[in-house]
C-alpha cells in the first residue's frame, strides 16, 4: 500500500482549524471587529471544507479494486488513562462514513457560515455567533472522527453545549432561553443513557480485553470501535452470561448507547426539544438541527452497528422507534403553522427514516446501512437548503407563521425556485437527491422482510410530500397575507449563493455513489439500482401527497377550515403535538420539582438542619436545666457533696467488685 | 483505762458507732441549720468525730504494728485537727461577722444573691 | 535545703505582715514588688533544690513531680500577684480596690506555702495540715471585699470547704484505722479492695473533689468565683485546682495505686460527668466569672483523664496540662481582671467590640480562650491531646469521643466571647482599657508561655522524665 | 530547609508580613498578600517541576509497592517521647492539592481586593487559614496533620463572623462547631491508630507498615471517614455548608469550598483508606450508598434554591459527594477520580464563588429571581459563569468531566469486597446527578444572565475589572487545561495512588458476608 497522503495523516487539522478559529474569534478578534471575526470564522471553516474534500478525494482513491474502503487510524494519542490496559485515546478514524460526514459537515457548515454573514448582519453578538458556530463545527468534526466511544461522547457533549448556546443566541428572548435549556436537558438525559452504555460495555470489554493476549490487542483500547466491533469481541460479549432485568450485557449496552443517539436525533419520546430548538437563528437550525448534529444519533448507531446487529434485539428497538418517529412526526408536521417547526418535524420524520433503515439492516441484508448513510448524506443538503430558504423568507417577512406569508414566489423568485427544488427533493421526486436515498431505504425494508416498516415508510413518504407542499403552497402561492409579505424583498447574494450551491447538491447528490463506498464492513455487497417495485409506489404516493396539498392549500383556506372542523379534537390533539410538551412539563415541574426537589430542600432545611439546631437547642436547654441546680443555697450544695460522696462509694463498690478482683 | 473499757465490753466497734453517730449528726446539722453559727457548731461535731476516730485507732490498732515516734501519730493528728478546727472556726466567724455587718442576718438560706 | 522555697515564702509572708505595720498608705505600694521578689526567690530556690530527698523523718519529701507542682504554684502566685498589682496599689479606683494589701499578700503567701507543702507531704498529718493551709486562707481571700457578694462567697466557700474537709478527715481516719499507719507510702501494701477501704477512698475523693471542682462536688465554685474579687478567682482557679490535683495524685498514686487500674471506669465516669456538666452549664452563662468557673470545672474533667491506666504517661500528661492550664487560664484572667478593674463589669456582653478598642489585648485573650478550648498550635491543644492519648491507651476510646465532643461544646462558649470581642461593634462611648506595666508583662509572659509550651517540647519532655522517675520510685 | 517546608512557611511569612504592615495602609496590605501568594504560586510551579523530575522515574515502582513514596521529605523529631515528628513531604496527591490551593488563594486574594473593613485582619486570617491548609496537605505525621487541620478550620469562624453577610454569627458558629465535631471523631480514630500500633509514632509512613487488627479497623474506619466526611460535606453532616457558604465573604467561600472541603476527602483517603484497608473493605459499600445519597440529594436540593450561594453550596454538597464516592469505591479509578474531583471541584467552585461575589458586588442581591438578563451588561462574568456551570455539569473539555468519568468508572467497576450488583446500581443512581445538575445549573444561570433585564438599574452596571478578569481568567484556564490535558494531573497522582490499591489487595479478600 502506498504511503498515505499528507491530509490523510493530518486529518486532525480539519477539526483543529475551527477550534483555533473559535479561540481566536472569541478571545482576540471579537473585541476588535465583529465583521473581521465573522469573515475569519468563515474562512477557517472554508479551509476545513477544502481540506476535507481533498481528504475525501484521496480517501476514495485508496480503494483497491474489488475491495471496500479501508478503515484508517492515521493519528491517535493517549488522552485519558484510567488504569493499566484501560485508557482513552483521541484520534482520527477515517472510514467511509466518517469521511462522508466530514464532507457533509464542513460543506454545510461553510455554506451556513457564508449565509450567516448576510443573515446575521447587524445583529448584536455577531462575533459571538460565529465563535459558537466554529466551536460547533469543531465538536461535530471531532465526533465524526472519533475512534472510540469516549471521544465520541466528549464531542457529543460539546456539540450539545454549542447547540445550547446557539439556540439561546437571542438570550434576551425568554422563549429562546427556555428552548435552549430544554434542548440541553433533554439531550443530557439521553446522554446519561449513552454514558451508562459506555460504563456497561466498558466494564465487560475491559474484562475481555484483559483476558486476551497482548498481541491480540496491540495498539487498541477496550473502548475503541476497532476493538468493540471485532467479531471475536462481540462473540465474547454476547456470550457473557450476565443479565440485568433479563437483558444481556450486549443488548443492554447497545440500547443504552442508542438512548444517547435517540436523544440527539430526537427520536420519540425524546423528540420534544427539536421543534423548540427552532428558536435559534435559522442558519443554526439549518446547520445543527437539520443537517449535522441531529444525525449524530444515526451516525452513532451506524458506528456501533456491529454491536447492534450482534445483539439483534437492540436493532429491533432502533427500527421500531425509528419507524414510529417517522410516522408520528409526519402526522404532526401536517398541522403546524410555523414554517420552521414544520421543517423540524420533517427533520424528525426523516431521522426516523434513517434510523429504521439501520434497524432493518443486518449482516445478511446490509443494504439498510448503506441506505441510511446515503439518506443522511442527501438529507443534509436538501434539508439545509429548506432551512436556509425558510430563513430567507423569514428574513423578508419577519414572521415564522406561514399564514403571514403567501405569494412570495413573485417577490422572491430565486428563493422560491431553490425552495421548490428542496421540497421536491424531500418529497422524493426523481431525479432529485431524496428520491434515490429514500428509494434505497424502502427497498432495504422490503428486501429484509420488514413489510410493516416498508408500509410505514411508504405512507410517510406520501405524507412528507403532502406537508412539505402544504407549506410551499401557503408560503409562495396565493395572495400575500400580511403587510410584510407585500413588501418582501429577495435576499442578498451572500445568502442566495450558498443556497444555490445547496440546490445543486440537492439535485445532484443522488448521483454520487455513496452506497457503493459506504458498505457495512464484513457483509456482502447488496447494492442494487433503482428497484421499480419500490420506486413506483413511492413516487405515486408522493405525487398523491403533492396533489392533496394542492387541493387543500393551493386555493382558498375554506377547504382546510372545513376539514379541520370535521376532524375536531383529533386535529387539536395533533396540532398540540399530542400534548407531549405538557406531559414533560407536568412530569418535571409538578412531579420532580414538587415531589422530589422541593421536599428535599424542605427536608434539608427542616429535618437535617433541624436536627443540628436541635442538638444545639438540646445542649443549651440541658445547660439551663443543669444551671438551675445552682440554687444559691449553700446547704443544697452541701447535700450534693454528701450525696456525691455516697454515690462515689456505691460506684466504687460496684466497679471494683465486678471489674476488679 | 483500757482495762476498764474492755472489761465493760466496750470494743472498738462501739466507739466507732459513737463517732459515726456524732459525725452523722454533725453532717445533718451542717446541712439543715439555718443559723450560720449552728452550721459551724455542727462542723465542730464532724471534725471532732473524726478526731476521736484517730485517737481510737491509735489506741486500739496502731501500736501493735508500729514502733518509735509513729506510735503516737493518731494522737498527734487529733491535736492538729483540733487546732485546724479552731482556725476554721475563727475564719468562719470572721466572715460571719463581716456578713452580718453587711446583711444583718446570718441565716444561710437567705444567702442566695449568687446563683444562676 | 529541701524546704527552702517554702521557708522563703513563709518568711516573705511574715516580712510583709510586719512591714505592713510600719508603712504609710503610699509606701505600701512597695509590698507588691517585695512579694514578687519573695516568690521569685522561692522559685530560684526551687530551681536549686534537688528533686529527690527526704526531711523530717520521712514526713516531708521531694519528688520529681512534686517539683513541677511547686513550680506551678510559684508561677501561679507570681503571675497572680502581678495581675493583682493594679488593685492593690494605692492609686487603684476606690470601689474595686483590694484594701490592706499587706495582709492580703501575707495571707496569699501562707496559702501558697500550704500548697507548696502539699506535694511533699508523706503522711496523713502533714497532708491534712498542708491541705487546710492551702484551703482556709482562701476563704478569707474570697471574702476580702467585705461587700454582700464577697461575704456570701466566702461563707459558702467556707461551709462547703469545711464539709469537704470533714469528709476527707473522716476518710483519713478510716484509712488510719485500716492500716494503723499514717505513712502514705506504707499504705498500699496494707490495703485490700474491701468495702471499707473503698468507703474511705470515696470520702477522700469527695474531699479532694471539692478542691478540684469535680462534679458533683463543684457547686460552690461558680458562686465563689463570681463573688470573690477577680484576682482571687484567678488564684482559686489555678492554684487551688493545682493543689487539688497534687493531693489527688498523692492519694491515688501513693495510697490507692493497687486499685487505680481497676477503678478506671469510676474515674471515667467522674471525668465524663465533670466535663459534661461543666461544659453544658458554661454554655448558658452570662457572667464571665461564673462562666470561667464552669470552664474550670470542665477543665478539671479533662485533667482527670490522666489517671486512667495509672501510668507515668498519664501523670506526665496531667502535670503538663496543669502547667499549660495555669498560664493559659491566667492569660485569660489577665484581661478579665483588667476589664473588671476598669469597667466594673463582669458581663460577657460588655466585652463587645473590644478588638476594635484594644486589638492586642483582645488577641491575647482570644489566644487564651483558644488555648483553653484546645486549639492548636497553642499548648492547650497539646495538653489535651496528651490526656486524650492516655485515655485511648487505657482503652477508653469512647471516653476520648466524649471528651472530644465536649471540647467542641467548649469551643462554642469560648467562641461566644470571641464573638463579642470581634464580631460585635463596641458600645457607645466605650474607651480602651489601659493595662499597667506589671499586668502587661504578665500577660505577655502567659501568652508566650501558652504558645511556646505547645511548640517547644522541652518542658513536656522534662515532665515526662520526671514522671517516669517518680513512678519508678513509687513502685519500689 | 526544603521545598515542602517552604510551601508551608511562605504563607505564614506572608501572614506575618501582613501583620506588620500598618492597618492604615490597606492597599499595601493587599499587595503584600498578593505578592506573597504570587510567590507561592511560583514556588508551587517550581516544586511541581522538581517533583516531576524526581518522581517520574519511580512510577514503575509504585505499581507493586504498598507504600506511597514521599519526596522532599523533612523530618525533625519533635515530641520525642510521643514519637511526634515534624514530618513533611510531597507525593502526587499532595502535589496536586498544593497546586489547587496555591491557585485558589492567589485568585482569592485578587477576588478580595475590595475588602475595606478591617483589611489587615482579613488578609492575615485568610493567609493563616491557608497556612493550615498547606500544612495539612504536606504533613505526614498524624499529630502535625491534625494540628494543621484545626488551624485551617478555626480562622473560618472569624472570617465569616466578621466579614460575612446575613445570619453570619449563626452560620459561622454552626460551621465551626460541626467541623470541630467532625474532628472529635477524627481524634478518636487517630489515637486508636496510634495506640494500636504501639504508641510510638504518628508517622503515617511507619503506621502504614503496621497491620491493625481487623476488628479494630472495622470500628475505626467509620470514625475517620465520618469525621473527615463532615468537612467533605458527607450527608447528613453537610448542613454547615449551605449556611456557611451563604454567609461567608467571597474569598472565604472560595477557599472553603475550593480547598477546605477537600481536606475531608483527602483525610478519608490518606488516613482512612491508607491505614485501614480492611476497615475500608468492610464499610466501602455502606459509604458508597451514603455518598450516593449525597450526590443526588445535593443536586436535587440545589434545584429549589433561590440564593446563588445556597445554590452553589448545595451543588458543592453534590460534587463533594463524588469525592467521597470515589474514595468509597475502593479502586484505582475511584481514587483517582476522587483526587481529580477534589481538584476540579476546587477550581470550579472557587470560580463560582468568585463570580457570585463579583455579581453580588454589583447587583447587591444574590436572589436568583431578582436578577435577569445580566449577560447583556456583564458579558465577561456571564461567560465565566457559564463556563463554571458547564464545568460543574461535567461538560467534557473541563476538569469536571475527567473527574466524574473516573469516579463513575470506579464506582461501576466496583471492588472485590462489595457486592458488584450493588455498586453498579449505586453508580447508576449516582449518574442521574449529571442530568439533575444540568437542570439546576441551567435554570439558575438562565434566570440570572438570560432573559430580559429585570431591573433598569442593572443597565448601569459594569463588567469585570482587570483584577477580576485576572482571577476568573486563571481559574477558567486551569479548568480548561486540566480538562483538555488531564494527563498532566493524572500522571502526577497515579503513582501516589497505586499503593493505596495495592494495600487493599494485599490484605487478602475478606468474606463478603456480614456486611453492615
Amino acid at each position: 500500500m502506498q504511503p498515505l497522503s499528507f491530509i490523510l495523516t493530518h486529518a486532525w487539522l480539519i477539526p483543529v482549524i475551527p477550534l483555533v478559529s473559535f479561540l481566536l474569534v472569541g478571545l482576540v478578534l471579537r473585541p476588535i471587529s465583529e465583521r473581521l471575526a465573522g469573515a475569519f470564522a468563515t474562512l477557517a471553516v472554508g479551509t476545513s471544507a477544502l481540506l476535507s474534500w481533498t481528504l475525501a478525494y484521496d480517501y476514495v482513491h485508496l480503494a483497491e479494486h474489488g475491495k471496500s474502503l479501508p478503515s484508517l487510524l492515521p493519528w491517535s494519542a493517549m488522552w485519558l488513562h484510567f488504569q493499566d490496559g484501560f485508557g482513552i485515546s483521541i484520534g482520527t478514524l477515517l472510514d467511509p462514513i466518517s469521511v462522508m460526514l466530514l464532507v457533509v459537515v464542513t460543506t454545510v457548515s461553510t455554506l451556513v457560515h457564508l449565509y450567516s454573514t448576510g443573515y446575521m448582519h447587524g445583529e448584536p453578538g455577531y462575533a459571538r455567533y460565529f465563535a459558537f458556530l466554529n466551536l460547533f463545527t469543531f465538536s461535530m468534526l471531532g465526533l465524526v472522527l472519533a475512534p472510540n466511544l469516549v471521544q465520541m461522547y466528549v464531542c457529543w457533549e460539546l456539540v450539545g453545549a454549542s447547540s445550547f448556546f446557539l439556540i439561546g443566541f437571542y438570550f434576551e428572548k425568554p422563549s429562546a432561553v427556555s428552548a435552549s435549556k430544554k434542548a440541553f436537558i433533554v439531550t443530557r438525559f439521553a446522554d446519561l443513557g449513552f454514558f451508562l452504555g459506555i460504563l456497561v460495555i466498558g466494564f465487560y470489554a475491559n474484562q475481555i480485553f484483559a483476558a486476551m493476549p497482548a498481541s491480540a490487542t496491540q495498539g487498541l483500547q477496550p473502548l475503541d470501535f476497532a476493538f468493540l466491533t471485532r467479531p471475536d469481541v462481540l462473540a465474547a460479549l454476547s456470550g457473557l452470561d450476565v443479565h440485568f432485568l433479563g437483558v444481556g450485557v450486549l443488548t443492554l449496552s447497545a440500547v443504552l448507547i442508542y438512548t444517547g443517539g435517540a436523544g440527539k436525533s430526537a427520536m420519540f419520546p425524546l423528540h420534544i426539544w427539536l421543534p423548540d430548538a427552532m428558536e435559534g437563528p435559522t442558519p443554526v437550525s439549518a446547520l445543527i438541527h437539520a443537517a449535522t448534529m441531529v444525525v449524530a444519533g444515526v451516525y452513532l448507531v451506524a458506528r456501533c452497528f456491529p454491536i447492534f446487529a450482534t445483539s439483534g434485539d437492540a436493532l429491533t428497538v432502533v427500527m421500531c422507534i425509528g419507524a414510529f418517529t417517522s410516522l408520528f412526526a409526519a402526522v404532526i408536521g401536517c398541522t403546524q403553522d410555523d414554517i420552521k417547526r414544520v421543517l423540524a418535524f420533517s427533520t424528525l420524520s426523516q431521522l426516523g427514516y434513517m434510523m429504521f433503515a439501520l434497524g432493518v439492516a443486518s449482516f445478511a441484508h446490509p443494504l439498510g446501512y448503506s441506505a441510511s448513510m446515503f439518506h443522511l448524506f442527501t438529507h443534509a443538503f436538501f434539508k439545509a437548503l429548506l432551512f436556509l430558504g425558510a430563513g430567507s423568507v423569514i428574513h423578508a417577512v419577519h414572521s415564522n407563521d406561514i399564514w403571514h406569508m403567501g405569494g412570495l414566489r413573485k417577490h422572491m423568485p430565486v428563493t422560491h425556485a431553490l425552495f421548490l427544488i428542496a421540497t421536491l427533493a424531500i418529497a422524493g421526486i426523481y431525479p432529485l437527491a431524496g428520491f434515490f436515498s429514500k428509494d434505497e431505504i424502502l427497498a432495504a425494508a422490503l428486501h429484509s422482510g420488514h413489510t410493516v416498516v416498508f408500509g410505514v415508510g411508504l405512507l410517510v413518504a406520501g405524507m412528507t410530500a403532502f406537508y412539505m407542499f402544504r407549506i410551499y403552497f401557503v408560503t409562495f402561492w396565493g395572495e400575500p397575507k400580511s403587510e410584510h409579505a407585500h413588501h418582501a424583498h429577495e435576499s442578498p447574494w451572500i445568502m442566495l449563493g450558498p443556497m444555490a450551491f445547496l440546490g445543486v447538491l440537492s439535485i445532484g447528490a443522488g448521483f454520487i455513489p455513496i452506497p457503493e463506498w459506504v458498505q457495512l464492513p464484513g457483509a456482502p455487497v447488496e447494492h442494487e439500482g433503482i428497484d421499480l417495485a419500490v420506486a413506483i409506489p413511492s413516487t405515486i404516493l408522493a405525487i398523491a401527497g403533492i396533489g392533496l396539498a394542492w387541493l387543500l392549500y393551493g386555493g382558498s383556506r375554506d377547504r382546510v377550515d372545513s376539514l379541520v372542523a370535521k376532524l375536531g379534537g383529533v386535529y387539536t390533539l395533533i396540532k398540540q403535538k399530542f400534548y407531549f410538551d405538557e406531559l414533560y412539563l407536568f412530569v418535571t415541574h409538578s412531579i420532580i420539582f414538587r415531589f422530589v426537589a422541593a421536599p428535599i430542600a424542605w427536608f434539608d432545611r427542616h429535618v437535617v438542619d433541624g436536627a443540628v439546631n436541635l442538638s444545639g437547642w438540646f445542649t443549651r436547654t440541658t445547660g439551663l436545666l443543669l444551671g438551675k441546680l445552682q440554687t444559691g443555697q449553700v446547704q443544697t450544695y452541701g447535700s450534693w457533696l454528701v450525696s456525691g460522696a455516697i454515690a462515689a462509694v456505691v460506684v466504687l463498690w460496684g466497679v471494683l467488685k465486678s471489674g476488679g478482683n | 483505762m483500757a482495762e476498764f473499757l474492755t472489761t465493760h465490753g466496750l470494743t472498738l466497734q462501739h466507739w466507732l458507732v459513737l463517732t459515726s453517730a456524732l459525725f452523722s449528726i454533725g453532717l445533718y446539722g451542717m446541712l439543715t441549720r439555718r443559723n450560720a453559727v449552728g452550721v459551724l457548731m455542727s462542723l465542730e461535731l464532724c471534725l471532732n468525730a473524726a478526731a476521736v476516730n484517730f485517737v481510737l485507732f491509735n489506741r486500739y490498732l496502731a501500736p501493735t504494728n508500729l514502733g518509735g515516734a509513729e506510735r503516737l501519730d493518731g494522737a498527734v493528728m487529733t491535736i492538729f485537727v483540733i487546732a485546724v478546727a479552731a482556725a476554721e472556726v475563727v475564719v468562719g466567724m470572721a466572715i460571719f461577722v463581716a456578713m452580718y455587718a453587711e446583711r444583718r442576718t446570718v441565716d444561710v438560706t437567705r444567702l442566695d444573691a449568687l446563683k444562676d | 535545703m529541701l524546704m527552702l522555697p517554702e521557708l522563703i515564702v513563709v518568711a516573705t509572708g511574715f516580712i510583709l505582715l510586719v512591714l505592713d505595720l510600719f508603712l504609710t498608705e503610699k509606701q505600701r505600694d512597695l509590698l507588691v514588688p517585695l512579694a514578687l521578689a519573695g516568690v521569685a526567690a522561692a522559685a530560684g530556690a526551687l530551681v536549686l533544690t534537688p528533686d529527690t530527698g527526704v526531711l523530717l523523718g520521712g514526713r516531708f519529701a521531694m519528688d520529681p513531680l512534686g517539683w513541677w507542682f511547686k513550680l506551678a504554684f510559684l508561677v501561679a502566685a507570681f503571675l497572680t500577684i502581678a495581675l493583682t498589682s493594679g488593685l492593690l496599689e494605692s492609686a487603684a479606683p476606690e470601689v474595686r480596690k483590694l484594701h490592706s494589701p499587706g495582709e492580703f499578700l501575707t495571707i496569699l503567701m501562707f496559702n501558697l506555702c500550704g500548697m507548696l507543702l502539699l506535694p511533699s507531704t508523706r503522711d496523713l498529718i502533714t497532708l491534712y495540715v498542708a491541705l487546710e493551709l492551702a484551703t482556709i486562707p482562701l476563704f478569707l481571700l474570697a471574702a476580702w471585699r467585705r461587700d454582700a457578694l464577697g461575704g456570701e462567697a466566702g461563707l459558702k466557700y467556707m461551709v462547703i470547704g469545711a464539709l469537704a474537709s470533714a469528709l476527707m478527715l473522716y476518710g483519713f481516719g478510716v484509712l488510719y484505722g485500716l492500716t494503723g499507719t499514717m505513712r502514705l507510702d506504707a499504705m498500699p501494701a496494707l490495703l485490700h479492695a474491701d468495702r471499707t477501704t473503698l468507703f474511705a477512698a470515696a470520702l477522700v475523693v469527695a474531699g479532694v473533689g471539692f478542691k478540684l471542682t469535680l462534679v458533683p462536688f463543684h457547686m460552690w465554685a461558680p458562686e465563689v468565683y463570681q463573688g470573690a474579687p477577680p484576682p482571687v478567682t484567678a488564684w482559686l482557679s489555678v492554684a487551688s485546682k493545682a493543689a487539688g490535683l497534687s493531693v489527688l495524685m498523692l492519694v491515688l498514686f501513693r495510697v490507692f495505686r493497687p486499685f487505680l487500674h481497676d477503678a478506671g471506669f469510676a474515674i471515667a465516669l467522674l471525668a465524663t460527668l465533670t466535663m459534661t456538666v461543666g461544659n453544658l452549664v458554661a454554655v448558658v452563662q452570662r457572667n464571665i466569672l461564673r462562666f470561667m468557673a464552669f470552664s474550670a470545672i470542665s477543665q478539671a474533667g479533662y485533667l482527670l483523664l490522666g489517671f486512667l491506666g495509672g501510668g507515668s504517661g498519664g501523670a506526665a500528661a496531667m502535670v503538663f496540662y496543669l502547667l499549660v492550664y495555669v498560664v493559659t487560664n491566667l492569660s485569660v484572667f489577665a484581661l478579665l481582671i483588667l476589664h473588671n478593674q476598669q469597667t466594673g463589669s463582669t458581663q460577657i456582653t460588655d466585652y463587645r467590640g473590644l478588638s476594635q478598642l484594644n486589638p492586642l489585648l483582645s488577641l491575647a485573650m482570644m489566644l487564651g480562650l483558644f488555648g483553653l478550648a484546645g486549639i492548636p498550635p497553642l499548648s492547650g491543644f497539646v495538653g489535651k491531646f496528651l490526656l486524650f492519648s492516655v485515655t485511648a491507651q487505657a482503652g477508653y476510646h469512647w471516653l476520648v469521643g466524649v471528651a472530644a465532643v465536649n471540647s467542641t461544646v467548649s469551643l462554642y462558649y469560648y467562641l461566644r466571647i470571641v464573638r463579642q470581642m470581634y464580631i460585635e461593634a463596641p458600645a457607645e462611648g466605650a474607651v480602651p482599657l489601659k493595662p499597667g506595666a506589671l499586668l502587661t508583662a504578665a500577660l505577655v509572659v502567659t501568652t508566650a508561655a501558652s504558645m511556646l509550651l505547645g511548640v517547644v517540647p522541652t518542658v513536656y519532655e522534662a515532665v515526662r522524665v520526671s514522671a517516669a522517675a517518680w513512678l519508678q520510685a513509687l513502685g519500689q | 530547609m526544603g521545598l515542602a517546608s517552604w510551601l508551608i512557611l511562605l504563607p505564614f511569612l506572608t501572614t506575618l508580613g501582613v501583620l506588620f504592615t500598618p492597618a492604615s495602609r490597606p492597599t499595601l496590605i493587599r499587595w503584600v498578600s498578593l505578592v506573597g501568594t504570587g510567590a507561592h504560586l511560583l514556588l508551587t510551579a517550581f516544586t511541581t517541576w522538581k517533583f516531576w523530575e524526581v518522581a517520574s522515574p519511580d512510577i514503575a515502582l509504585a505499581k507493586t509497592s504498598t507504600l506511597t513514596k514521599l519526596y522532599f521529605v523533612e523530618r525533625i523529631p519533635w515530641f520525642k517521647s510521643l514519637g511526634v515528628d515534624y514530618l513533611v513531604g510531597i507525593d502526587g496527591i499532595t502535589m496536586s492539592m498544593v497546586i489547587l490551593t496555591s491557585i485558589i488563594i492567589f485568585t482569592g486574594v485578587l477576588a478580595s481586593w475590595n475588602v475595606v473593613n478591617r483589611t489587615k485582619e482579613f488578609f492575615a486570617l485568610l493567609l493563616l487559614l491557608v497556612t493550615g491548609v498547606f500544612g495539612v496537605f504536606l504533613s505526614f505525621d498524624m499529630f502535625l496533620f491534625f494540628m494543621f487541620y484545626e488551624v485551617a478550620v478555626l480562622p473560618m469562624y472569624l472570617l465569616i463572623g466578621v466579614w460575612g453577610t446575613g445570619p453570619k454569627e449563626y452560620s459561622a458558629m454552626k460551621l465551626t462547631l460541626m467541623l470541630m465535631f467532625g474532628s472529635a471523631f477524627i481524634l478518636v480514630g487517630m489515637l486508636a491508630l496510634y495506640h494500636y500500633a504501639g504508641g510510638t509514632t504518628f508517622d503515617l509512613t511507619q503506621l502504614a507498615q503496621f497491620h491493625y487488627p481487623v476488628e479494630m479497623q472495622r470500628w475505626v474506619f467509620p470514625l475517620i471517614f465520618i469525621g473527615f466526611g463532615v468537612l467533605g460535606a458527607l450527608y447528613p453532616f453537610h448542613t454547615w455548608s449551605p449556611d456557611g457558604h451563604a454567609s461567608a465573604p467571597t474569598a472565604v467561600s472560595m477557599l472553603h469550598a475550593g480547598v477546605l472541603m477537600k481536606l475531608g476527602g483527602y483525610g478519608a483517603l490518606r488516613i482512612g483508606v491508607y491505614l485501614l484497608p480492611e476497615g475500608a473493605q468492610y464499610w466501602g459499600l455502606f459509604f458508597m450508598a451514603l455518598t450516593t445519597i449525597n450526590i443526588l440529594y445535593g443536586a436535587f436540593g440545589a434545584i429549589k434554591q433561590t440564593d446563588l450561594k445556597f445554590f452553589t453550596a448545595y451543588s458543592s454538597v453534590s460534587h463533594c459527594g463524588f469525592v467521597l464516592f470515589g474514595v468509597a469505591s475502593l479502586n484505582l479509578m475511584g481514587f483517582k477520580g476522587a483526587v481529580l474531583q477534589m481538584f476540579s471541584h476546587g477550581v470550579m467552585t472557587g470560580l463560582f464563588f468568585a463570580l457570585i461575589g463579583m455579581v453580588y458586588g454589583r447587583t447587591h442581591t444574590r436572589i436568583i429571581p431578582d436578577m435577569g438578563g445580566l449577560a447583556k451588561v456583564m458579558p465577561w462574568l456571564a461567560v465565566c459563569f457559564y463556563i463554571a456551570g458547564m464545568a460543574s455539569l461535567g461538560l467534557p473539555g473541563f476538569a469536571g468531566f475527567v473527574a466524574e468519568s473516573h469516579v463513575f468508572m470506579g464506582g461501576f467497576f466496583g471492588n472485590a469486597w462489595s457486592d458488584p450488583l450493588a455498586t453498579r446500581v449505586l453508580t447508576v443512581i449516582a449518574t442521574l446527578s449529571i442530568v439533575v445538575t444540568a437542570v439546576y445549573v441551567l435554570r439558575g444561570l438562565a434566570k440570572v444572565f438570560q432573559g430580559p433585564i429585570t431591573d433598569p438599574h442593572f443597565l448601569e452596571l459594569t463588567d469585570a475589572t482587570l483584577t477580576e478578569r485576572l482571577s476568573t481568567g486563571i481559574l477558567v484556564v486551569t479548568l480548561a487545561v486540566v480538562g483538555l490535558v488531564p494527563g498532566l494531573l493524572i500522571d502526577l497522582i497515579e503513582s501516589a495512588l497505586l499503593p493505596f490499591v495495592n494495600r487493599l489487595h494485599a490484605t487478602g479478600a475478606l468474606a463478603v458476608a456480614g456486611h453492615p
